[in-house]
């Protein structure tokens, strides 16, 4: 394994990019609204690491702080969407026992 | 330079536990068997482990917060495999 | 002693690929807890491992929450009660 | 002194009133919002009485360390016309929601939450903290989605709340290629710091598709319509006016700041391109609608690809660029005012028939005639007539065209106004049909129509202060350096 | 330790494309939690230890607790209507690839410049008078960015309730839980405040204290224990505390220091210290309150 000549932080990038479009991609093609959540979290995970990785760090190997504070402020903004998320998710199937969203309705039809 | 031999056996027995814990969570063949090799194995790995960093501990402060990790490690553990086994055992019955 | 630090941290992360292959083939969502909680301890020991290597005393504190944090999950996996239907009552 | 205060204090009070009108009871929280609304009115007067452009930096740690804020006309501008689709809405919230105290006591949070985000938004002059704006406004907009609990509005709600975070996301991606290659956060100084290339251009992609993706722009619209139709009428009509405002400011923001270093010609381009389309598919849907409110929320999807079409002509060192400006700003709150007056309009005829449908509203000339001229004056707006402030915007798009010497987007134009006066008058036509029955009528506070129209009137007759307007922006656009080489 | 970071980043590829393919909620709820686990020891290799402490507390702690509990409603959706059937890969993953593959090349060319914002950080730390760099950014250079994500996690719970909550019973009591969790949670009680006082010299702070804080009163909860404690957190003026607080100390801030969120000399640390305090509070409660839980 440490065979493979690789930056670190490169090798964050790139875990990053890999996160980031399949998140991406599930949150777009999947119908549930769970799987949708659990992707946007982990695209957002994705893009943090891009984030930091992509950042030189200092002398003492400690990541950028403003890059650090950036990602703080991103998972707790993060969390509160998905809670809020899983709130109507939930409370929609309450309501309708279903757990995703209908699929788009033709457009402009009254619904 | 004893006490550095000394850790190192310490991580040697861990590394033997830990290992032990994560075959048998992969061989054994039910969930309460593995509930079983886990709750056990793991916990006496990641006790050696501490072991051997509280005796490379900087401070006594330091020392004391690994034992109290351990010890809340070891009582999450254990609540957990009773909570699971109580919960899950009737779901997947052993053969 | 840093030698021993690096092969420990390295045998617990092959231990966290091996313990993957339980998570990844479960069968039950129970061995998949299970398999979180080797990670979990797993990860403890990582990072007191780490933080001895590399002088760094905050990493206990991360070991601190996952192993304070480690039950809640438990709990929150196994635990009775049912959603019913809430009234709209506000505050 | 009071300069130090006057900006953070126009996020700070409505963020306090928000948490003051959540934790005290229905009877001290009615005249707490007046006291609050008369203090921004006030913070708001002497924010626009200082001519200077105001900066202020916040801690005293200035940028690239702290973050600033920055009241340039633009940003004062849009502080009134928030101000004033705020006045109007409260106003009208208070009838609306007389009968239903626990939709009230939801309602009143998170809309003095949402006014603090989009004066946050208008103000800031750092990308991360646009972004922490943006999620502001985005979750309270979902908050106010679903409201009244029906299933309906829920789904709406989550449709809207995953559009948010995936525009969130991408916006993040940007704001990390960006930062990762200049480390500097301020908008000003990125316009410095930035260089032209694969990345910078990559990451202004992606804010771009982010910022359209909120705004509802073609073909990234399709969460809007259940959105805005389905909520309750006072929360469209601030969701229409205001919340796809703020992401279109912060596109606009960004496009002034970036267009003098990166080379956006063929991005302006296609945003406009998407513009056209919106606007013309918009406006046969929106003829397709047969309940009146869905018909108004397909309306703001045309409505929309008229903010897009500027950017065809935004480009530092032409002469199209000072009217496509204004044409930008003239859109903002042309819509802003005509569409939350149609909505608020919408909302009395629809509480007096006591349902949704367009043929609900036959007979209502007669009955509400303060809410039927209220739809009609704010649909002169819409269509374009003058004197209003719909059709000074789009005469600055048109002056624009013929500046940047692309005619064809003068057909686009005559083709939008016409559709869109098919959709307004077909509305309108029902109005003015005899009415079935009577005895259904149901009595609406008089406060309703008269805030419609109040919104109404600043929409069609705004028109008559553009000259006063475009003078008072032109400093705005004057400060741009010459074009790319 | 290359290798240590390779194998890390090769778990958690596999635990994402696990988590989002799972066949149930339940299933990609655990894995995520798991997913979170080892994020967290990924930002400590990046060096990014206050994220990773948040990443553990909050990311895979709480998260993993609401998605675990939301999961378990949606395994109940009545048989028919459920669409947890795994996505089909095909026809996006091209798309996916063809925009990673020009990320990454855009990645590539980025030459990361030492940063003005970076540098300042560190010629600014000595005059912020907080010792700990990213605390200092989030409470003094960067105190508004994190004023109004308090706001957004404030929205989030009006929000919630906006949309009426669902309510479940409270757990039935379990004697042996009790016991032990009786004994756990003065301590998660007495980390978390450990960890707000941390944070001005080291990693630490209102966030990952506030996570621990509502992970001991749910866990407290999950026990069926102190009812009577727990709907001290349901009080609405506990949400907003820390927000006002932080507003009003911020305001002051004009008169004291000369510039709104400003602190005067000498006296930064305290006020941030109490300023954090009271962020713990009030992010606890709207954490705890994101639950949606009310006892019947």
């Amino acid at each position: 394994m440490s065979a493979i000549a690789m930056d670190a932080a490169t090798l964050w990038w790139v875990l990053g990019t890999a996160l980031t479009f399949l998140g991406l991609g599930v949150m777009l093609a999947a119908p549930a609204l769970l799987r949708k959540l659990l992707a946007f979290n982990v695209m957002g995970s994705g893009v943090f690491l891009v984030l930091l990785a992509l950042r030189p760090r200092g002398p003492d190997g400690v990541a950028d702080p403003i890059a650090q504070a950036l990602v703080l402020t991103g998972i707790v903004i993060a969390i509160a969407s998905t809670a809020l998320g899983l709130m109507l998710a939930r409370r929609y199937h309450l309501a309708t026992g279903r757990d995703s969203l209908p699929e788009d309705a033709p457009e402009g039809t009254d619904d | 330079m004893f006490l550095d031999a000394l850790s190192t056996l310490l991580f040697v027995l861990a590394t033997v536990f830990f290992c032990a814990g994560t075959i048998g969570l992969l061989r054994l063949p039910d969930t309460l068997c593995r509930i079983h090799a886990l709750t056990k194995a793991d916990n006496l790995g990641l006790g050696f482990a501490a072991l051997a960093l509280i005796i490379q501990a900087e401070s006594l402060a330091a020392a004391g917060q690994i034992i109290l990790i351990w010890l809340l490690a070891l009582v999450a553990s254990a609540t957990a495999g009773y909570r699971v086994a109580r919960r899950c055992v009737p779901v997947d019955p052993p053969p | 002693m840093n030698t021993v630090y690096t092969l420990f941290a390295l045998v617990l992360v092959v231990n966290l690929g091996v313990g993957l292959l339980r998570v990844l083939r479960g069968p039950s969502d129970a061995d998949r807890l299970l398999a979180g909680q080797l990670f979990a301890s797993t990860g403890v020991a990582l990072l007191l491992t780490l933080s001895a290597a590399g002088s760094l005393p905050s990493l206990r504190d991360i070991a601190l929450v996952f192993a304070l944090l480690g039950l809640l999950v438990v709990l929150a996996f196994v635990h009775e009660g049912d959603a019913i239907e809430g009234s709209d009552d506000v505050s | 002194m009071t300069e130090v205060f006057l900006l953070p204090l126009a996020v700070l009070l409505p963020l306090l009133m928000a948490c003051c009108v959540h934790v005290s009871a229905d009877r001290f929280a009615r005249p707490l919002q007046w006291v609050g609304a008369l203090g921004m009115a006030t913070l708001v007067l002497a924010l626009v009485a200082h001519d200077a452009p105001m900066r202020t930096v916040l801690g005293g740690w200035e940028a690239p360390l702290g973050i600033e804020l920055v009241a340039d006309r633009l940003a004062k501008t849009l502080l009134v016309f928030t101000l004033l689709v705020y006045a109007a809405v409260l106003l009208y919230a208070e009838g609306y929601f007389a009968q239903s105290p626990i939709e009230a006591r939801r309602f009143r949070p998170l809309a003095w939450l949402l006014w603090a985000a989009c004066n946050a938004a208008f103000l800031s002059d750092d990308l991360f903290n646009l972004y922490v704006t943006l999620e502001l406004a985005g979750l309270t907009a979902v908050g106010l989605a679903a409201l009244s609990g029906h299933p309906k509005a829920l789904a709406a709600a989550l449709r809207y709340l995953l559009a948010a975070l995936l525009a969130a996301n991408l916006f993040l991606l940007g704001l990390a290629l960006l930062y990762g290659s200049t480390g500097v956060l301020s908008l000003r100084m990125l316009a410095a710091a930035v260089e032209p290339g694969t990345a910078s251009l990559l990451a202004f992609v992606l804010l771009v598709t982010a910022l359209a993706l909120k705004t509802a722009l073609l073909p990234l619209h399709t969460w809007l319509p259940p959105a805005h139709g389905g909520a309750v009428t006072p929360v469209s009509a601030l969701l229409s006016a205001l919340v796809i405002k703020v992401s279109f400011v912060i596109l606009l923001k960004l496009w002034l700041h970036f267009a003098p270093v990166l080379d956006l010609v063929v991005l302006g381009q296609g945003l406009a391109v998407m513009g056209a389309l919106a606007v013309v598919w918009g406006s046969l849907l929106a003829l397709r609608q047969q309940r009146l409110k869905m018909l108004v929320a397909y309306s703001t999807v045309a409505q929309v690809g008229y903010l897009f079409l500027p950017f065809a002509w935004l480009r530092p060192g032409t002469p199209a660029a000072a009217v496509a400006f204004d044409a930008s700003v003239l859109q903002i709150l042309g819509h802003g005012f005509a569409k939350a007056a149609m909505f608020l309009a919408a909302g009395v005829l629809l509480r007096a028939a006591g349902r949704d449908g367009l043929e609900g509203l036959q007979g209502a000339a007669s009955r509400q005639p303060l809410a039927v001229f209220a739809l009609a004056l704010a649909g002169i707006s819409l269509i374009g007539l003058p004197p209003s402030l719909g059709f000074s915007a789009k005469w600055s798009m048109l002056q624009a065209a013929l500046l940047a010497g692309q005619w064809p987007w003068v057909l686009l134009l005559l083709t939008g106004s016409l559709l869109t006066a098919a959709y307004v008058f077909r509305a309108i036509r029902y109005a003015f049909l005899p009415a079935p029955d009577v005895s259904e009528l149901r009595p609406v506070p008089a406060l309703m129509s008269y805030s419609a129209l109040l919104l109404a009137v600043l929409a069609a007759f705004g028109g008559l202060g553009t000259a006063t307007l475009a003078a008072w922006l032109e400093i705005e656009i004057a400060g741009w350096p010459e074009a790319l080489p | 330790m290359n290798a240590v970071d390779a194998l890390l980043a090769l778990v958690l590829l596999a635990l994402a494309v696990a988590c989002l393919w799972a066949k149930t909620a339940r299933t990609g709820s655990l894995l995520f939690i798991t997913f979170g686990l080892l994020l967290a020891l990924a930002w400590v290799r990046l060096g990014a230890i206050d994220v990773a402490l948040a990443e553990a507390a909050i990311g895979a702690g709480i998260a993993g607790a609401l998605l675990l509990d939301a999961a378990r409603q949606f395994e109940h959706s009545p048989a028919g209507q459920n669409s947890a059937r795994a996505p089909s890969p095909w026809p996006p993953s091209l798309l996916m690839l063809f925009l990673a593959a020009v990320l990454l090349y855009a990645l590539s060319t980025i030459q990361p410049l030492a940063g003005d914002a970076t540098l300042a950080v560190s010629a600014a730390l000595e005059s912020s008078e907080i010792a700990h760099p990213v605390t200092a950014v989030l409470l003094v250079f960067r105190a508004y960015d994190t004023l109004l994500e308090i706001a957004v996690l404030l929205v989030a719970v009006l929000a919630a309730q906006a949309a009426p909550s669902a309510i479940r019973a409270s757990p039935k009591y379990d004697p042996a839980l009790a016991a032990v969790v009786g004994w756990m949670v003065p301590i998660a009680v007495l980390v978390a405040v450990y960890l707000l006082w941390a944070g001005s010299s080291r990693t630490g702070g209102a966030f990952q204290a506030a996570a621990v804080l509502a992970g001991a009163i749910l866990l407290a909860r999950f026990s069926g224990q102190w009812p009577d404690a727990d709907r001290l957190w349901q009080h609405a003026g506990v949400r907003v505390f820390g927000l006002v607080t932080f507003i009003v100390v911020g305001l002051s801030g004009a008169f004291t220091a000369g510039a709104v969120l400003g602190y005067p000399a000498g006296w930064t640390g305290g006020l941030v210290l109490g300023i954090e305090a009271a962020l713990m509070l009030s992010i606890a409660a709207s954490l705890l309150a994101l639950f949606g839980w009310k006892e019947r």
